[in-house]
């Protein structure tokens, strides 16, 4: 593990790959995204009980899942930068800081859309919706965190601190409608004796949510580029001033 | 059409739904690209600059 | 006497470091047997403030390691830290307590094997013992941050700059205190500027490239 | 002590602090945090007049009645082994429906009437399926109530 | 005495001097619960119901506003090299840190709260669960804070981002200390919440510890 990742951290190697990667990545994230869109909204039979509310599942639970995806990347990342030092895996977790808090702002959002109707409620203090909120402020604080500093290097490390130890939260959120009696219904999909969707709403569903996986890593491999840029321009500007001494 | 868009008449949940998703994951993807592009150009110019000084 | 025949206590092996992204230094290998004294030079920011720092075990070296009779400090830091005094830029005081209060806490924590009052001796501050810390000159913070070494006698001293902000008496006090720290088997290695009388020392001037 | 045993140390003292901890969660649980009073807790043991709760059970079939008013709606709420009547005026939400399982917050104003609710809460359960399905899982019976907690 | 008990001493004789922390944050403490009053209006019935709400918010924001010196005075004059070169593991210098905290600001909050909930008409029944609550709470709201307080060591405006950092993982200690009143309030078994509420503490004992002394090395650095 370490020396394959120390041999993806090299930048060029990163260039290299992420060069491979990102038409396909594009190219999946369009289609499955496509497809998901017009079987989710056209296809998909109204649900027994909820009618056609239920279409906002098809966003609103991809949404969900890759906010918690994105920061159980980002924990990684972090472990394997303050442990192997890593350049790249900072970089990396820099770069999914946003990406994270972009989907719990969807999820957020539909999900608050879509309890009107259902629940009666726009929000309710439950368990789910509170740590998913808290994840929210998890983001926010991460990325106040790594610009906080006047070296990256140094507001990297503590960003990854608080990444690890906020993953805490992680398994909150997800058995959080296990363990309280939430308005919140328990997993539909993710669960031991397997999921309670019917195939013909499934199906859809997990197609929006490989669409959204290859949609995180087109974003992902962006912002990483991105990075690596805005790292090197902090270099030539050091460079210069130490010339211009 | 009218019956698709009326979405069993919960167009105001489904809608608004897929449009907020869509505002926030392009423009987070726009707002990248930009970002990409804007760095780009101020990496070119100083790594033009720094040619400069090297070969006078 | 032959440095073959003596036993070194403090041994720096293939030291290296990085420092945002700089070179600092690479390759540094040295010995100190009980009793010798090693004086860094070099301009400012060569990195004898970061040799101190990974001497003492603040800083991760980016290569090789220092041994303490024997064991290396960073895997087997508590004898080596049992035995250091570390004087950094910072004088460690609060301005709220008083002279002997200070001395006291640092004393206790570290376990130091002299009391506050003699430690005050040492540095001429007795007289000043029970007033506030924050009533003292710069120069008599300062000589309250040695005493905190000349409490803890015998192991090895680190000391950044000890000769700022002191007057010429109390300079000529120090390189005493340090005498008597070799005198007694104690290793000190300090980085200054200054001529401080440093008898017998070994000197490793950094920040010159080849 | 080396770094090696030092680190074995932390990483024993961290794991048994998530130990005990988990010991703790899982004892407190067993006494089941309650989100919302069932029927039955209310027949065992009567709430204070005007003390704000939570009630969730399902809507016994046939219960629900609108009142002449038009916005008022009564029903009685059940847990299988009790039953609760409740009054609330307001948007019922699209999910109310007989058989389903509601959470209502409100109180009751005196001891003898019914649960007056301020606020009506339908709780989905995590089954999804299309119209068509549900009538065929029905007519076959396969159909199974959820049981409420 | 140890350099555990000696770097405790010294903290809590920093807080308790004249001018430190511990009467700032307990004013700070007072003087907030007592605009509620003006802020809801006098009516007991209200208050009461709010009152253990009331003080367990500004319990948490009187633990925040001293936090910010928790470890910027030790590093700023070079205390903290001396404390991490000790033969004390820094993980237990941040701990020894944390009591300090706890009993300059959390300690007095639990004794004062008793008082506090009389100001606001607080129900009888919830005296118990509320102190209990704070007991457990307020020494969690010390560690998960001395991790906040450590991780903007050296960042620019690290006052305000404390608040950022830390008020999301307060919100657990928040929502099981007032669980447990609103649950001797209905009448129901107070015991789950308080359980909960220690398993809080526990998990948070080696959070701050590890997390702690990470940024700090960071901090040296």
């Amino acid at each position: 593990m370490p020396s394959l990742l120390h041999s993806l951290a090299s930048p060029a190697r990163f260039q290299r790959i992420s060069a491979h990667v990102f038409p396909w990545a594009a190219v999946l994230a369009t289609g499955l995204i496509g497809c998901g869109l017009v079987w989710a909204l056209v296809f998909v039979p109204p649900d027994y009980q909820q009618g056609d509310t239920v279409r906002v599942m098809y966003v609103h639970v991809p949404a969900a899942w890759m906010s918690m995806f994105c920061y159980a990347v980002m924990a990684v990342l972090s472990v394997s930068f303050l442990i192997w030092k890593h350049a790249l895996a900072d970089l990396a977790a820099r770069a999914s800081a946003p990406i994270g808090a972009a989907f719990t702002t969807v999820a957020l959002i539909t999900g608050s859309l879509w309890g009107k109707p259902t629940w009666g409620t726009y929000w309710e203090w439950d368990a789910r919706l509170t740590s998913v909120l808290v994840l929210f402020f998890l983001y926010l604080g991460h990325m106040a965190l790594s610009n906080a500093f006047d070296d990256r290097e140094r507001g990297g490390r503590a960003a990854a601190i608080l990444a690890v130890v906020g993953a805490i939260n992680l398994p909150i959120i997800k058995f959080s409608v296990e363990w309280w009696n939430t308005l919140h219904q328990p997993a539909s999909v993710l669960r031991m004796d397997g999921p309670t969707i019917h195939s013909s709403m499934l199906w859809p569903l997990l197609v929006m949510a490989a669409g959204f996986t290859a949609f995180y890593v087109v974003l992902l491999l962006i912002r990483i580029r991105s990075e690596l840029m805005a790292r090197r321009i902090e270099v030539l500007q050091r460079h210069r001033a130490a010339e211009g001494a | 059409m009218a019956a698709f868009l009326d979405m069993g008449g919960y167009a105001a949940t489904v809608w608004p739904s897929y449009g907020v998703t869509a505002v926030i994951l392009i423009g987070l993807l726009v707002f990248s690209l930009r970002q990409l592009a804007k760095r780009r150009e101020q990496l070119d110019a100083l790594e033009a600059e720094r040619e400069r000084s090297r070969n006078p | 006497m032959d440095p073959d025949s003596r036993n070194p206590a403090l041994i720096a092996q293939s030291l290296s470091c990085e420092r945002g992204g700089r070179h600092l230094f690479a390759g540094l290998d040295f010995a100190l047997a009980p009793g010798d004294a090693l004086v860094l030079r070099g301009p400012n920011a060569s990195g004898k403030s970061s040799l101190l720092r990974v001497l003492a075990g603040l800083l991760e070296p980016t290569e090789g390691q220092v041994l303490w009779h024997g064991k290396d400090t960073r895997e087997d830091p508590a004898d080596w830290r049992r035995s250091l005094a570390f004087l950094g830029h910072g004088t460690a005081l609060k301005p709220q307590f008083s002279v002997g209060d200070n001395l006291g806490f640092w004393s206790r924590f570290e376990q130091a094997s002299r009391t506050p009052a003699e430690a005050l001796e040492a540095v001429g501050l007795s007289h000043l013992a029970d007033l506030p810390a924050s009533m003292l000159s710069a120069g008599q913070q300062r000589r309250l941050a040695l005493a905190r070494l000349a409490a803890r006698p015998g192991g090895c001293w680190l000391m950044d700059e000890p000769t700022v902000t002191l007057d010429a008496a109390s300079v000529e006090q120090l390189s005493a205190m340090i005498a008597q720290h070799r005198a007694e088997g104690g290793i000190a290695i300090l980085a200054t500027h200054e001529d401080l009388a440093v008898e017998n020392a070994a000197v490793l001037t950094l920040g010159v490239r080849s | 002590m080396t770094r090696k045993q030092r680190r074995t140390m932390f990483l024993t003292t961290g794991f048994a602090c998530f130990a005990v901890a988990t010991v703790l969660v899982l004892f407190a649980l067993e006494d089941k945090v309650t989100f919302f009073y069932s029927p039955s807790d209310l027949v065992a043991e009567p709430v204070a007049p005007d003390l704000r709760i939570r009630l969730g059970g399902l809507v016994v079939d046939g219960s629900v009645m609108k009142l002449s008013d038009g916005i008022t709606t009564t029903f009685v709420l059940t847990d299988g082994a009790a039953e609760v009547p409740v009054s609330y005026t307001g948007v019922l939400p699209d999910l109310f429906r007989e058989g389903q399982g509601i959470i209502a917050n409100g109180s009751f104003p005196d001891a003898a009437g019914p649960f007056v609710a301020d606020e009506v809460l339908a709780k989905h359960d995590e089954n999804y399926m299309p119209t068509e399905v549900a009538d065929a899982l029905k007519e076959a019976g396969h159909w199974q109530e959820e049981p409420e907690p | 005495m140890s350099a555990f008990t000696a770097l405790v001493r010294r903290d809590v004789a920093l807080a308790t001097r004249r001018g430190g922390e511990a009467a700032l944050t307990l004013g700070f403490f007072v003087i907030t619960i007592a605009l509620f009053p003006f802020g809801v209006g006098p009516d007991p019935e209200l208050l009461g119901r709010i009152a253990a709400g009331i003080i367990w918010v500004t319990a948490l924001l009187a633990a925040i506003v001293s936090l910010d010196r928790l470890f910027r005075q030790d590093l700023e004059d070079g205390s903290l090299d001396l404390l991490a070169l000790s033969p004390m593991p820094l993980e237990l210098v941040v701990l020894a840190k944390c009591l300090a905290h706890w009993l300059v600001t959390g300690l007095p909050v639990t004794l004062l709260a008793p008082v506090m909930g009389m100001m606001l008409q607080l129900d009888p029944e919830a005296y118990a669960p509320l102190i209990i609550g704070l007991a457990l709470g307020t020494p969690a709201l010390s560690l998960v804070g001395a991790i906040g307080a450590s991780l903007v060591l050296g960042a620019r405006r690290g006052g305000a981002l404390i608040g950022l950092l830390v008020l999301p993982l307060y919100i657990p200690v928040l929502i099981f200390g007032i669980s447990a009143v609103e649950a001797a309030l209905a009448g129901l078994p107070v015991l789950p919440h308080i359980l909960i509420e220690g398993a809080v503490l526990v998990v948070s004992l080696p959070l701050a510890a590890f997390a702690g002394a990470g940024a700090l090395r960071l901090a040296m650095d």
